[in-house]
């Protein structure tokens, strides 16, 4: 039953923050939308027994993550309302009836059977122990090369910064 | 074995191009030596591969085997046999030769030798691989450096011709990827592994209608590499259009790989469906040898009249390998040799008078063997055997193309003889507006003859002209025995029964007419 | 002694090869002197390798050298018996008298190596082609003395006509080597190899008659181009653009002979056909006649001997297609002599007359060149068949043979004495407008009698012209036909025409003699006396007939017009309009149609990324009916 | 009532189809991004349930993977961004449309 309390709590805000995020005209006010969403969905995340995600999703996501949005917002200007108006011809109904043509299909499914294997006794427990225990065993290849995707990434993000400042300095 | 001569012969001139391109700016002078000197080493190879073959063995020899991808059955796998030493030979002889007409080149030298030494290095590669993945690659990889070959050094249209070279044969490549990946599922299913191996791939059990589907595949990619009318059209802008090494290593290699490849792949693999289509791929052929001749006739430009004359005589290599026999598959191969040889003469030489003169139309020379008769000589002597004059290598090839496909196709091979004497028609017209009479125009009164190294160039293909012409057993018998292997295995396969054998003649020295 | 055989070949080679490097170094008169030195050797080598044969008690021999082509049974094999022998001393021979001759007739020309190079360039391969032991050799030689005949007619390069008459000379040949080849096809898949050795001995083995039929034909057009017979003839006349020395010995004693002899050795399977032997008589008799009549209407002085070359093997044709091939290879053998003898004449007076060669311009130079008049007369009376000169022996023999046949060769025969007589009318026609009557020579033209070493070939070819005959005369005793006997081993197994018998062979005789002294007498007293050039039917404004005769049957503008000038249009029409156009245009228009259909597709790419989005998303919606619609759920 | 994986299964299905929608109908290109984040977090909740339903905690190590590509993905993402806007001032895709056909 308390399960249930918090779903429905927590899944009100998890859909109203992103609903936020798509209509809210000032993209501000989108980032704390979607950050009440992350939140909300790492309460889910420990209801399932992922404690050790939640703490990343919390960190990373909704700290990390969105404060470098708000930051960019912020930095480029564009902390302004936007106009909503429709420019390119079908776009805004081709997305809304492809909306709803996926959530009526996830709705057929849904009638039918979400899951069909067995459900198992016992949650699995997402501990750091036991999160780790798989990462550098069976996933440590993997694991590996993320870490390299982090350090291209940040290379990355540095070079474009520079290769711009470059080219703003030679025009001045 | 010592040491792998193979994968030798083929990454020492594509270590060489790494090499050239390595060396530093300010020592540019070196570029032309050391490409030379690595083709050279490479001809060397060529040589000790030529001398250490065991002539009377008509399979595979060096073989080397190591598994790349081993689940889906790729393997770096290479081989030499009779059909294919004489193209790799072949191949490493034209190398420092172009490299030694290229020597004026102003133009970025050094990327000019790199490319050459990959394409090399690919070349002999496609001669070598026995497996086709393999194959693929390096018919494939080959095609860039020839790209830049036509578009960087080319003439006036080279971008036109080299696109039109890659798109044209790139289309081919298609279809070969296509059959080659197919040929692998067959082998998945038959075997039980998927596998590119061609000495495995030969004990395949393909369907009649595969087979044709296949020889297909296979066909048009070749057709359009050798080039097979009506796909030919590539082949006279690209020759025309590209430096004088680039002319020489496509007319003198590169074609050779689509009739390589149907000797190779397709007369091996699909016996039912090459024995039923012999007669159409020999039509093609014929049609090819007359039409090609027919069109070189008229060609106002030098360089488009040797480049049609090539769709003539690759018509006759397809029309002897078609020919199923053992007289006319051996003719096939060594005409391959011969034309790389007596074609690529004709283009150096073409390219020595357009350094000259910078103009390849024929109307505008005239009486220039007064003024440069060595170089008239050296023509003429080309032209000679070009047209196939006994003695002389083109001979050989065509004599034994043409008797030993008779007996196959006699029609055709009636027609196709005319073929010879067309061929004297367009030599010996165009050397007559060119080089005789008195020199009336005032640019090529000053023409100055060839020199020392256009010499050294010219001399040992030469040579090698004379040689096959008047002793080519050395090589006729070791082309033999592996030709007899791809008869063998087609009338094993078939019902087909070579109408001529060597076997059959009767060597009666003793008896003399009286 | 045979072992070493193919030091005859290599002798001449030699020389051309050196030459070719050092002919020009050497200079005049060395170059001459080393080609005269190596063909002479060549014959005094032949001359002692036949002495078996002379004696005979000489067999047939074949020499290996080395393999060439195996595959096709055509290797480097050499064989000797008397006919080769024969064919080889009279190249040789021949041939040395006319190096010997040219020393002093190319005097003075810039590629006085060069010429040495080429002439014994084409002695060698003469000898291949005489020497061969398989019909793969003997198209080697064919096609090389083909090429000596291009490079030597086409010496004087400079000059356009020159070189054109090269080049058709090598093409027209090359249409006859096309049908030999096809023959060469049809012998190889009948017999599986190329040896004489096979295809000679019992051919009837193999093939039937109707095959024979076929391979014989093919043969026939090679040797109609090689030896300039209807219908490859016209290339001949053409080759006098060469320097004299080359029309003599390549286009009148040994090249153009090639065939005749080719027919000679293959005479077995020329046997298996009666067809084949009656086309090649046919062909050889009306060659001879039509040749004839041209040659009555020429002015240049070698055109007229190059018809009568024609004609004359013509002659030669008819006897081997009769079957009377030793009297053919006689009169091959006689013909050098003679023909050679005329063609060194007239390059004697060519030479005299500051390169002139219009009999026109000719006329009562018989006191200014007295040996080389002497000479020409013999030579004359020799072909036009004045006993016991050699051409009498010769081409009565043929005569009597071809009439002892009978039925169609009847008719035949009746041709053969016609062009016996117009040969008689031609030859004393050149020889009245050239060395008798009255001097029209042009201003400041002095002619003068040339040096020994043109002379002295000269009178050695007219001894043979006078006394070779006589080797072969159909008497008993010391005139016995010796010359039968030495060849006769050459053709055991055929079975050769027979001289009628009786008294007919020498009624024969005095008919054609008969007929030689009408011409001799006509002519003579139409080209004699004041005028006699213009009372000479080759005026202008002819009508009729001699119009026809005149422009040799306007046979070279029917070809150009008809067979070239098309050819060319049509060759044009492929590379310009179907080539670039339809083949070539198709391929453009794939790539354009690609580029067209790009061109449709373009407006899908908007460029704006949500427009992308919409379709990914739309996809991935798709996926889901799809999946949904499968019953996956 | 049980709170099954099916229902945040549906949750995920609902915030995957706001995030695209955000996506199709938002020419911002910083809220796009925003949307992008949010349809990977409904993909990750469904990860994570399922993970449970069937006792597997790989469906939680993919969850940690995805968020390490995410997060490389919003650095270089942001960076091409505040290039791009210091070139032409504009935060709006729909202005960047040079590559159309």
């Amino acid at each position: 039953m308390a399960e249930l309390v918090i779903f429905v709590l927590f899944g009100v805000i998890a859909i109203a923050g992103a609903l936020t995020m798509v209509l809210h005209p000032n993209p501000v006010y989108g980032a704390l939308g979607l950050m009440a969403t992350m939140l909300s969905i790492a309460v889910f995340y420990v209801v399932n027994s992922g404690h050790f995600i939640a703490a990343v999703q919390v960190v990373v996501y909704a700290g990390a993550v969105m404060t470098l949005f708000l930051f960019v917002i912020m930095m480029i200007g564009v902390d302004r309302a936007e106009s909503l108006e429709e420019r390119l011809p079908l776009q805004r109904q081709l997305a809304i009836g492809l909306g709803v043509v996926f959530l009526i299909l996830i709705g057929l499914i849904g009638g039918n059977a979400w899951i069909t294997a067995p459900e198992a006794a016992a949650a699995p427990n997402g501990t750091v122990e036991n999160i780790a225990d798989l990462l550098f065993t069976d996933w440590l290849l993997p694991f590996e090369v993320t870490t390299l995707l982090l350090i291209i990434a940040s290379v990355g993000a540095v070079a474009l910064a520079q290769f711009d400042a470059r080219r703003r300095g030679g025009e001045e | 074995m010592d040491f792998n001569v193979l994968s030798l012969l083929i990454w020492v001139p594509v270590a060489g191009a790494a090499v050239v391109v390595g060396l530093p700016r300010r020592r540019a002078e070196l570029v032309i030596p050391v490409a030379f000197a690595l083709s050279v080493l490479t001809l060397g190879l060529a040589g000790y591969l030529v001398f250490e073959f065991e002539g009377a063995d008509g399979g595979f020899q060096f073989v080397e085997k190591t598994a790349i991808w081993s689940d889906l059955g790729i393997d770096y796998h290479l081989g030499v046999d009779g059909i294919s030493l004489f193209l790799v030979a072949l191949t490493a002889f034209l190398f420092p030769i172009g490299i030694l007409a290229s020597v004026n080149i102003e133009l970025r030298p050094k990327e000019f030798m790199a490319a050459l030494l990959l394409l090399e290095g690919a070349l002999i590669g496609v001669f070598l691989a026995l497996d086709l993945v393999l194959f693929f690659v390096f018919f494939e990889v080959l095609l860039v450096p020839m790209y830049f070959l036509i578009g960087m050094w080319g003439g006036e249209r080279r971008l036109d011709a080299a696109l039109k070279f890659f798109l044209y044969t790139a289309l081919g490549s298609a279809f070969l990827l296509v059959g080659i990946v197919f040929l692998s599922a067959q082998a998945n299913q038959q075997l039980g592994s998927p596998t590119f191996n061609y000495l495995e791939l030969l004990d395949l059990d393909i369907s009649r209608t595969a087979q044709y589907w296949l020889f297909g595949a296979f066909g048009i990619a070749f057709a359009i590499k050798v080039p097979l009318f009506p796909f030919h059209t590539w082949l006279p802008d690209a020759h025309t259009e590209a430096p004088t090494a680039g002319s020489v290593i496509l007319a003198g290699v590169l074609l050779k790989m689509g009739t390589y490849g149907f000797l190779r792949f397709n007369l091996s693999l699909f016996p039912e469906a090459t024995v039923q289509l012999a007669t159409f791929l020999a039509a093609l052929a014929v049609v090819g040898i007359i039409y090609g001749a027919a069109v070189a006739i008229v060609q106002p430009d030098l360089k488009r009249l040797v480049a049609y004359s090539s769709v003539s005589h690759l018509g006759f290599v397809v029309l002897g390998i078609f020919a199923l026999t053992s007289q006319g598959v051996s003719g096939g191969v060594i005409q391959m040799v011969n034309h790389g040889l007596t074609t690529g003469a004709l283009f150096l030489l073409v390219g020595m008078i357009y350094e000259r003169r910078h103009t390849r139309e024929i109307s505008a020379y005239g009486g220039i063997q007064k003024v440069m008769p060595w170089f008239a000589g050296f023509f003429l002597f080309t032209a000679f055997a070009s047209a196939g004059l006994p003695g002389l290598n083109g001979f050989v090839g065509e004599f034994l193309i043409l008797l030993g496909s008779y007996s196959r196709h006699p029609a055709l091979t009636i027609i196709a003889a005319f073929g010879v004497l067309l061929a004297a028609v367009y030599l010996l017209w165009a050397y007559e507006r060119v080089f005789t009479g008195e020199p009336d125009k005032e640019e090529n009164k000053a023409l100055t003859d060839i020199g020392m190294r256009e010499i050294g160039i010219l001399v040992p293909m030469v040579a090698l002209i004379i040689m096959l012409g008047i002793y080519p057993k050395p090589v006729l018998d070791r082309i033999e025995p592996a030709v007899e292997r791809v008869i063998d295995r087609i009338e094993q396969q078939t019902d087909f029964q070579s109408p001529l054998r060597i076997d059959d003649i009767a060597l009666d020295d003793e008896e003399v007419t009286p | 002694m045979t072992d070493y055989l193919w030091i005859v070949i290599a002798l001449p080679l030699a020389g051309a090869v050196f030459l070719h490097f050092f002919g020009q170094r050497l200079g005049e008169p060395w170059a001459g002197i080393v080609a005269t030195s190596t063909i002479g050797a060549g014959f005094i080598y032949a001359l002692v390798a036949a002495g078996d044969f002379f004696t005979g008690t000489g067999h047939g021999e074949t020499i290996h050298l080395f393999d060439w082509i195996a595959p096709l049974g055509a290797n480097a094999e050499l064989l000797w018996d008397p006919l080769s022998a024969v064919m080889t001393l009279t190249v040789t021979g021949v041939g040395t008298l006319i190096h010997l001759y040219s020393i002093g007739y190319m005097h003075g020309d810039p590629r006085y190596g060069r010429f040495f190079t080429n002439l014994n360039f084409f002695a060698a391969s003469m000898l291949i082609l005489v020497l061969a032991d398989n019909f793969g050799l003997l198209f080697v030689g064919w096609e090389l003395v083909g090429l000596s005949s291009y490079l030597l007619i086409s010496f004087w390069f400079t000059k356009p006509s020159a070189a054109a008459a090269g080049k058709k000379a090598f093409i027209v040949n090359r249409i006859g080597d096309v049908g030999f080849l096809i023959g060469l096809m049809l012998i190889l898949a009948n017999f599986s190899t190329l040896t004489y050795g096979t295809v000679l001995e019992e051919p009837a083995r193999f093939i039937t008659a109707g095959t024979a039929t076929a391979i014989t034909l093919m043969l026939l057009l090679g040797a109609a181009g090689k030896s300039a017979q209807i219908p490859l003839y016209f290339w001949l006349p053409d080759a006098m653009e060469g320097p004299t020395p080359v029309s003599a010995l390549i286009h009148a004693a040994t090249m153009v002979t090639a065939g005749v002899y080719m027919v000679a050795r293959a005479a077995s399977l020329f046997e298996l056909s009666a067809f084949s032997m009656g086309t090649v008589a046919t062909i050889g008799a009306f060659t001879a006649l039509f040749a004839a009549t041209i040659a009555l209407k020429q002015r240049d002085i070698k055109r007229v001997l190059a018809f009568s070359t024609i004609s004359q093997l013509g002659y030669m044709f008819l006897a081997v297609g009769t079957g009377a091939y030793i009297a053919g290879i006689f009169h091959l053998f006689t013909h050098a002599f003679f023909k050679a003898l005329l063609f060194l004449g007239s390059g004697s007076v060519i030479h005299a007359m500051n390169d002139e060669q219009d009999m026109a311009k000719m006329g009562g130079l018989r006191t200014v060149m007295p040996v080389t008049h002497a000479t020409m007369f013999v030579g004359w009376l020799a072909i036009i068949g004045i006993p016991p000169l050699a051409g009498f022996w010769s081409k009565d023999e043929i005569l009597a043979l071809v009439f002892g046949e009978g039925g169609w060769y009847g008719f035949l025969w009746v041709i053969g004495l016609v062009t016996a007589l117009l040969t008689a009318v031609y030859m004393t026609r050149w020889m009245q407008l050239t060395f008798w009557g009255e001097a029209r020579w042009d201003d400041g033209v002095h002619p003068h009698e040339s040096p020994a070493v043109m002379t002295v070939p000269l009178l050695a070819l007219a001894a043979g012209s006078a006394l070779f005959g006589l080797i072969n005369t159909p008497f008993k005793g010391f005139f016995q036909p010796a010359f039968e006997h030495f060849l006769e081993p050459s053709f055991e197994a055929i079975e050769m025409a027979h001289l009628p018998s009786g008294a007919t062979p020498y009624v024969l005789a005095v008919i054609s003699v008969a007929a030689a002294a009408l011409g001799a007498w006509y002519a003579t007293r139409r080209y004699r006396g004041e005028n006699a050039f213009e009372r000479a039917p080759v005026a202008e404004g002819r009508t009729g007939l001699w119009r026809w005769v005149d422009n040799g049957y306007y046979v070279d503008d029917i070809i150009g017009n008809l067979l070239v000038l098309p050819g060319k249009l049509v060759a044009a029409w492929t590379a310009f309009v179907f080539d670039s156009d339809v083949i070539d245009g198709s391929v453009r228009a794939v790539g354009g149609g690609v580029r067209r259909i790009g061109g449709w597709l373009r407006p899908l790419q908007t460029g704006f990324v949500r427009n992308y989005a919409a379709v990914t998303f739309a996809g991935v919606v798709g996926l889901l009916v799809w999946f949904v619609s499968r019953g996956v759920s | 009532m049980d709170v099954t994986a099916g229902w945040y299964l549906a949750l995920g299905a609902v915030l995957f189809v706001i995030g695209a929608s955000g996506m199709l109908l938002r020419r911002n290109a910083l809220v796009m991004f925003m949307s992008i984040e949010l349809m990977l977090n409904a993909v990750n909740l469904t990860f994570v349930a399922i993970g449970r339903h069937t006792g597997d905690l790989n469906g939680q190590v993919a969850v940690f993977f995805v968020m390490v590509v995410a997060a490389a993905e919003v650095v270089v993402g942001l960076a091409i961004m505040i290039a791009v806007f210091r070139r032409r001032s504009s935060a709006s895709v729909d202005d960047l449309a040079v590559l159309n056909g």
